[in-house]
């Protein structure tokens, strides 16, 4: 049975013991995930771009918002109605629109204005709306109790942890094109990102890949050996963790060039964008009524 | 704009269970379709098919036009290069053959309907008969319907099939039977009813090589290998005869044939004057006629010196026969353990209450809280016969049928409306003594037997008096056995109602050849099947939502709820008009009948078919449309003012039961016969004439009492088929027709069976296949069939079980195209595979996996 | 005033008159299905035992649908019915991800039932563009309730397996039977309150 | 001898040869007469359509006077006057029974 359009998927997921979470990652899912790497990256971005005083950083950071916006629109199955995501009582995603919507108008209104009092008190209120930002999308996740692998209290620290290494990476990438060289900060920078990439290590470990729920390992399974194995290991393990681990444990050695650097971001945001991919992907809701039978192995 | 909001009382169509509904038609749009609580038949709740029926209504892919074939060449996949034509186009071409054929050899004409829509049935039979055509059938009634259940439901029970009295059943068996577990006769209702009685505590064992349906509420599950119902009903009768000693005297020696006296020749030992068969007379010391009145101690053991010869009681053959039947015996057959077989005896023995009575409405009734049922598992073999009435011993032997708490018939018994006594029925007394039932509408007469004949029909049926359907309507070797029997003529043209005859007989390349030699094909079809591609001619047919009947659910002997509570009859009308050029198929029979010229004969027939009484009957010469016909039908039955504008109206009438009406065994004085001494008689007739004709005959098949035998595909001897095949009914479809609705296709694929084939985890396993897998099955005549496996606790280890009639391949069912497994595409239809006694086909299969 | 449902798998025979009167109830499109019949086997064989469960939303008490909707258009209504506000809905379907039972459904895109042969005159009627784009679920017929009668579920039931009511009323037939019969919630220990309870199969 | 107008509906009339002629009847011949009568002379084709056994009428034979339902023993002739209308036919059974 080709499972082309999208009633199809329903149906064949829907007979499924373990059914696989598609919402969030397949079709118009991914521009989630591009709006949470976005939006991730952006607010890290803002916080380093904030301690090295680094304002083509700044600009950076807000761009990289308003993209993750758009992208939360383009997700949307009705996104003119964006505008009503503001009952922040419970809910996680409209804590992360409140966060956007002080973040972005805070942070343009702060570069635009000159330097004072004001500005300050601007830069202040982007940046805790760049806090939301950070702290918002795990709880989001692990809100979501249909699926218990996200359902962690781990997750939310491993998706900041994620947000602050996403914008030393950024910053890695940008620093050395705007003439900022391998100083001090950078070398400072590339200590703080090896400690905060084995935190997020840890965090993968902990809070995922020891899941004791019965959905929750199945989705284990599909993360280590099923449909989201492919994006795990190339893009999170390989590309976001092994290459740019390499060379950093390399920079302890010796001075890296620009380009260097540059790749180390890269890789890494790569990583940071396949995390979110993988952990979406291999998102598994509660069986209904699991059949103590079936092996928990990943779908085909 | 206004808009119109009504609620208009009909019938389902969606299959023979004719549930009533209400359709919710907002202006010309029906909007949803509701069960009718004023109706007795489905009490107002419906299956997933019922609510589902606006899915087939709407069908972009209905014909809409009448279509004529173009491409000359006829097969599977061929496309027939259909053309819109005119209907007088379509019935002047169609008139003209069939009066061709009328006045050469109306036999010739072949009519085949389909089994799901009911209704059609008397219009069909009354066209047929009118005609002068023998030869119809229902396609695939004969096969996966019941020949044997309803042959034996009729002998027995008056009835087209029987279930537990679930209002007083304390404990009820199942061999391959789902009753009150989802598709079927009475579905919706038995589902309440079986429901209501789970909850009282009626204990329910299923034997059956699957536990999806009755097995999966059932209190135990008992898996046997298919066909093999006999061997264990047997061993069953046999402990409770001759170890547990227990049996309804009473209920023996005068419901039934137990004290006729029996000669050595195996024949009743008959009074010389007139005929009639003799029973031995305890309290006078000497044998007397069964029917003596105040004979009030019938003998049922002993030896007597009668007439110059020694003769038993029926009843002492029976005991001694089944004594061959050890549970040992039988779990070498059935895989059932002997110790499984004497405790369900016992049990079945002890909750009989043997001697047990109840008073109800003020009237004392023997009260037998057990059932054995049997449907289309244990019936769909070659040796149907045999398996039901085997199981159907069990009841009799502890007088638990029709009686409180046991097996019932459906509705045998009618005394009608209070106010017009309509309708009537009850069965009598025929030769011997034996029940002949009685009938509204639709006669099911398995007794009295006819004399067997060289056969005249394409069935072959006046040699197998005991059939319904043969298999020779569609089988390999028709033309062999034709000709074997100097069949005087050929089908020439066959006119077909709904019917998809490649999908539901057997393997459709011999149903595809069959066809393919008949010259003229005309099908009523509300959409293009793969039976189309053999039609010259397609009509476009209204479906059941846009037609009009009278009588949607009679017979009650076939399909309306049996124990206490009301009787329902309810009509069926259009609740949107008819789209495009789509007819009513009845007014267009109406019109053939007319152009043809035997409108005398078909109101002749209409008038007894439908027991039209006084003023309402048809004059012979007046032409009537079918609506009128209807009308008059009503009017007769119900009174003058309550004609098809009432029913219009109200839908339905009801009037509550008597329970004369349901538990009349206790009120009527008719015996059933628990040793089939009729067929010794048939044996030497039928043989002669087979034999006569060169046909191979066993005697075997025809002994008074049931023995197991084998089905061909216990005879398989190589071991590479390891596995049995069996097909068995899905809720969610009825044969091949609703396939195509496409919530249900949605709920099927959802479904983990629906459309897979089911095997044993564990055997799976050993195989080395992993569920979901797609495989091949093929049987040892080198049919195969394409599927998905579903690796299940569920099934019997040796066997594979499919669902439904599904495995469309026509481009014109977009939704069923490539959907489910075909099961009947592994099936023989020939002689080998028939039973020699009532034609039935066999449906199991010997199989391989292939990967 | 709670309600509730309970549903008796010893009545139920998995026939799919509820998930099938639901549709037709709701005329919802491909794909979405608010009541749903699952089966499930358990034991091998020869002890083995096929379960029908019939599924539909719970209402929860504590639903974490309503919880982490954004805009509230995931709301409680009277009687504790959770329903969608679809006006307010803006499809960012986190509801779907925090519902535990598959209860919730996104209406991608205005498809028929026969692809690619438009909507027949029964979806063009029944099916509506407000309903794309953002998530559906049942709402226990509240509109049926309020006008006096059972959800379509409860009333086309062939085995009567469901009952409809008041959980909060002791005396009412749900509530009766879900004390009497020890109505089981579906995984109490994830902390949702169902309203809906299974009475035991055996 | 009364005669009757016999009309041998559907099959009958094929097997018969024909389907309606004029028959002189006995005196008080009932419906069975009248088909016995016709047995003998149509031949055993006919014969065993409309008998199930010798003596025995099949369950599904139906005969008219003057388009009413007969019973076997109804007589057949009119009391003086013209002669009766009798109409036989099979109506077959259901999917079962004796055909």
């Amino acid at each position: 049975m080709a499972l082309s359009a999208t009633p199809d998927r329903v149906l064949a997921d829907l007979g499924a013991t373990f059914r696989p979470q598609r919402q969030w990652v397949e079709g118009r899912g991914i521009w989630l995930i591009v709006g949470h790497f976005l939006s991730g990256v952006g607010a890290g971005t803002w916080l380093f771009a904030l301690w090295l005083d680094w304002r083509p950083g700044l600009v950076l950071a807000i761009a990289a918002v308003a993209l993750s916006g758009l992208a939360h629109l383009r997700f949307l199955g009705r996104g003119a109605r964006f505008w009503k995501m503001y009952r922040a009582r419970t809910s996680w995603i409209a804590r992360g629109f409140v966060g956007m919507s002080i973040f972005l108008p805070a942070a343009v209104l702060a570069l635009l204005v000159p330097p004072g009092a004001l500005s300050g008190a601007l830069v202040v209120l982007a940046t805790v709306g760049a806090a939301i930002l950070i702290v918002y999308k795990g709880n989001v996740y692990a809100a979501s109790r249909g699926v218990p692998f996200w359902n962690s209290p781990v997750l939310p620290i491993l998706y900041a942890t994620y947000a602050i290494r996403g914008g030393l990476a950024l910053l890695l990438v940008t620093l050395p094109l705007g003439g900022r060289g391998i100083d001090a900060h950078g070398v400072g920078l590339i200590e703080l990102w090896v400690a905060v990439s084995a935190a997020v290590m840890l965090g993968f470990y902990l809070g995922v890949m020891r899941s004791t729920n019965l959905a929750a390992r199945r989705s284990v399974a599909e993360l280590v050996r099923g449909r989201a194995a492919p994006a795990f290991y190339l893009g999170t393990v390989a590309v976001g963790l092994l290459v740019p681990i390499l060379i950093g444990v390399l920079g302890f050695a010796g001075p890296l060039s620009h380009a260097v650097l540059a790749v180390v971001g890269a890789t890494s945001l790569v990583g940071d964008f396949f995390a979110k991919y993988a952990i979406a992907k291999a998102g598994i809701y509660v069986p209904l009524m699991p059949a103590g039978r079936e092996p928990v192995a990943p779908a085909a | 704009m206004t808009t119109t909001d009504q609620w208009i009382p009909s019938t389902c169509g969606l299959c023979y269970g004719t549930c009533s509904i209400r359709g919710h038609r907002v202006d010309d749009v029906l909007v949803k379709i509701e069960g009718n609580p004023e109706s007795a038949i489905g009490r107002g709740r419906l299956c997933g098919k019922g609510v589902s029926g606006i899915m087939t209504l709407y069908d972009p892919n209905r014909v809409n036009v009448p279509l004529r074939r173009t491409n000359p060449v006829k097969g599977k996949g061929v496309d027939p290069g259909w053309q819109e034509i005119s209907w007088d186009e379509a019935l002047d071409e169609i008139t003209a053959r069939l009066r061709k054929i009328h006045d050469d050899d109306p036999r010739k004409l072949f009519i085949q309907r389909t089994t799901t829509n009911t209704s059609i049935r008397a219009p069909m039979m009354m066209f047929a008969a009118a005609f002068g055509t023998p030869n119809s059938w229902a396609a695939g009634g004969g096969l996966h319907c019941g020949n044997g259940a309803h042959l034996i439901g009729g002998i027995y029970h008056a009835s087209w099939s029987l279930v537990p009295d679930f209002q007083h059943c304390r404990f009820a068996i199942y061999f391959g039977a789902s009753k009150g577990h989802g598709a079927g006769h009475v579905s919706c209702t038995n589902m309440q009813d079986a429901a209501d009685a789970r909850a009282r505590g009626m204990r329910l064992v299923v034997v059956d090589p699957m536990a999806n349906f009755a097995a999966a509420k059932a209190n135990e599950w008992v898996p046997i290998r298919p066909g093999t119902d006999a061997a264990m009903a047997l061993a069953m009768v046999n402990v409770i005869l001759n170890d547990l000693g227990v049996w309804d005297a009473e209920y023996l020696a005068h419901k039934t044939n137990a004290p006729y006296l029996i000669g050595p020749d195996g024949c009743y030992v008959r009074d010389a004057e007139t005929r009639k068969p003799l029973v031995w007379d305890a309290a006078r010391g000497h044998a007397v006629r069964y029917d003596t009145p105040d004979a009030a101690a019938l003998a049922l053991e002993g030896e007597y010196e009668v007439a110059g010869v020694r003769a038993r009681p029926a009843f002492v053959l029976l005991r001694e026969h089944v004594r061959q039947f050890t549970p040992e015996w039988a779990e070498g057959i059935s895989t059932v353990s002997a110790a499984m077989i004497r405790r369900l005896a016992r049990e079945f023995a002890a909750e009989a209450m043997v001697g047990s009575t109840i008073v109800l409405d003020g009237k004392r009734l023997p009260y037998r809280p057990v059932a054995a049922i049997y449907f289309r598992g244990s019936q769909g073999h070659k040796n149907s016969v045999y398996n039901c009435f085997a199981i159907e011993l069990l009841n009799e032997i502890v007088g638990a049928a029709d009686v409180v708490g046991g097996a019932l018939g459906f509705n045998p018994v009618c005394y009608g409306h209070p106010e017009t006594g309509k309708p009537w029925y009850e069965p009598k007394p025929g030769p011997d003594g034996l029940m002949i039932t009685g009938t509204w509408v639709a006669p099911h007469l398995p007794y009295p037997i006819a004399d067997p004949k060289p056969p005249t029909t394409m069935s072959l049926g006046g040699l197998f008096p005991l059939g319904m359907f043969g298999p020779t309507m569609a089988s390999s070797d028709q033309e062999e056995l034709w000709t074997k029997f100097g069949l005087p003529y050929r089908p020439e043209m066959m006119l077909n109602y709904g019917a998809n005859s490649l999908l539901s007989v057997g393997n459709s390349d011999t149903v595809a050849a069959t066809l393919a030699r008949i010259p003229f094909i005309v099908s009523f079809d509300i959409t293009l099947t793969e039976f189309s591609e053999f039609a010259d001619i397609v009509l476009p047919d209204t479906c059941y939502l846009e037609s009009l009947d009278s009588r949607p659910n009679v017979p009650f002997i076939f399909n309306h709820p049996a124990g206490l509570g009301e009787w329902s009859w309810p009509i069926r009308q259009p609740v949107v008009p008819p789209a495009g050029q789509r007819r009513l198929a009845t007014d267009v029979l109406v019109e053939l009948v007319d152009r043809l010229g035997i409108r005398e004969e078909f109101n002749a027939v209409a008038n007894t078919h439908l027991k039209l009484d006084g003023s309402h009957r048809l004059e012979f010469g007046t032409r009537y449309g079918y609506e009128e016909i209807c009308d008059r039908e009503l009017k007769s039955h119900f009174g003058a003012a309550r004609g098809l504008a009432w029913f219009k109206e109200h839908g339905v009438i009801s009037w509550p039961k008597r329970v004369e009406e349901v538990y009349w065994r206790a009120f009527l004085g008719v015996r059933v016969p628990i040793y089939w001494e009729f067929l010794i008689g048939l044996n030497r007739n039928a043989k002669r004439i087979a034999n006569a004709h060169g046909l191979d005959w066993d005697d075997v098949w025809y002994d008074p009492l049931p023995r197991w035998l084998p089905c061909p595909s216990h005879e398989v001897r190589d071991g590479a088929f390891d596995l049995w095949g069996f097909y068995y009914r899905d809720t969610l479809h009825t044969n091949s027709f609703t396939n195509e609705n496409p919530w249900l296709d949605e709920a099927s694929r959802l479904d983990p069976f629906s459309y897979t084939i089911a095997l044993n985890a564990a055997t799976g396993r050993t195989k080395g296949l992993r569920d979901g897998q797609e495989v091949t099955l093929e049987s040892p005549h080198g049919r195969r069939v394409r599927g998905r496996v579903h690796l299940t606790e569920t099934v019997h280890p040796e066997c594979v079980g499919i669902g439904g009639c599904a495995g469309h391949w026509a481009k014109t069912l977009p939704i069923a195209q490539g959907k489910g497994v075909m099961f009947n595409d592994l099936l023989e239809v020939d002689w080998a595979h028939g039973s020699p006694v009532n034609l039935n086909l066999d449906t199991c299969v010997k199989l391989r996996i292939v990967p | 005033m709670r309600y509730g449902m309970a549903i008796d798998l010893k009545r139920c025979v998995g026939c799919y008159g509820c998930q099938l009167s639901c549709k037709a109830e709701h005329g919802t499109p491909p794909g979405v299905l608010f009541a749903r019949v699952l089966k499930r086997e358990f034991g091998t064989f020869p002890n083995t035992q096929l379960v029908y469960l019939p599924t539909l939303c719970f209402h929860c008490t504590s639903a974490p649908c309503v919880d982490v909707c954004p805009t509230g258009a995931s709301h409680y209504r009277e009687g504790g019915v959770v329903d969608v506000t679809t006006d307010d809905c803006v499809g960012c379907r986190a509801c779907m991800q925090a519902c535990p039972y598959g209860a919730r459904f996104f209406n991608e895109t205005q498809t028929g039932y026969f692809p690619g042969q438009g909507l027949t005159p029964y979806e063009e009627r029944r099916y509506s563009k407000e309903n794309v784009g953002v998530v559906m679920k049942c709402n226990f017929c509240i509109d049926r309730v309020k006008a006096g009668l059972e959800p379509a579920c409860v009333a086309n039931c062939a085995a009567r397996a469901r009952t409809f009511g008041d959980l909060d009323d002791p005396q009412s037939e749900v509530a009766q039977l879900v004390r009497l019969r020890g109505g089981e919630q579906l995984q109490p220990e994830l902390g949702t309150h169902p309203n809906v309870y299974y009475l035991p199969p055996a | 001898m009364p005669e009757i107008q016999l009309k041998l509906m559907g099959s009958l009339g094929r097997l018969a040869g024909e389907r309606e002629t004029r028959l002189l009847v006995d005196e008080g011949a009932t419906v069975r007469d009248l088909l016995t009568l016709l047995a003998e002379r149509y031949g055993p084709e006919f014969a065993g359509a409309i008998f199930r056994a010798p003596g025995e009428v099949h369950t599904y034979l139906r005969a008219f006077l003057d388009e009413r339902d007969a019973e076997l023993g109804d007589r057949v002739a009119r009391e003086g006057g013209a002669p009766a209308a009798v109409a036989v036919l099979i109506v077959p059974g259901f999917e079962g029974g004796s055909r």
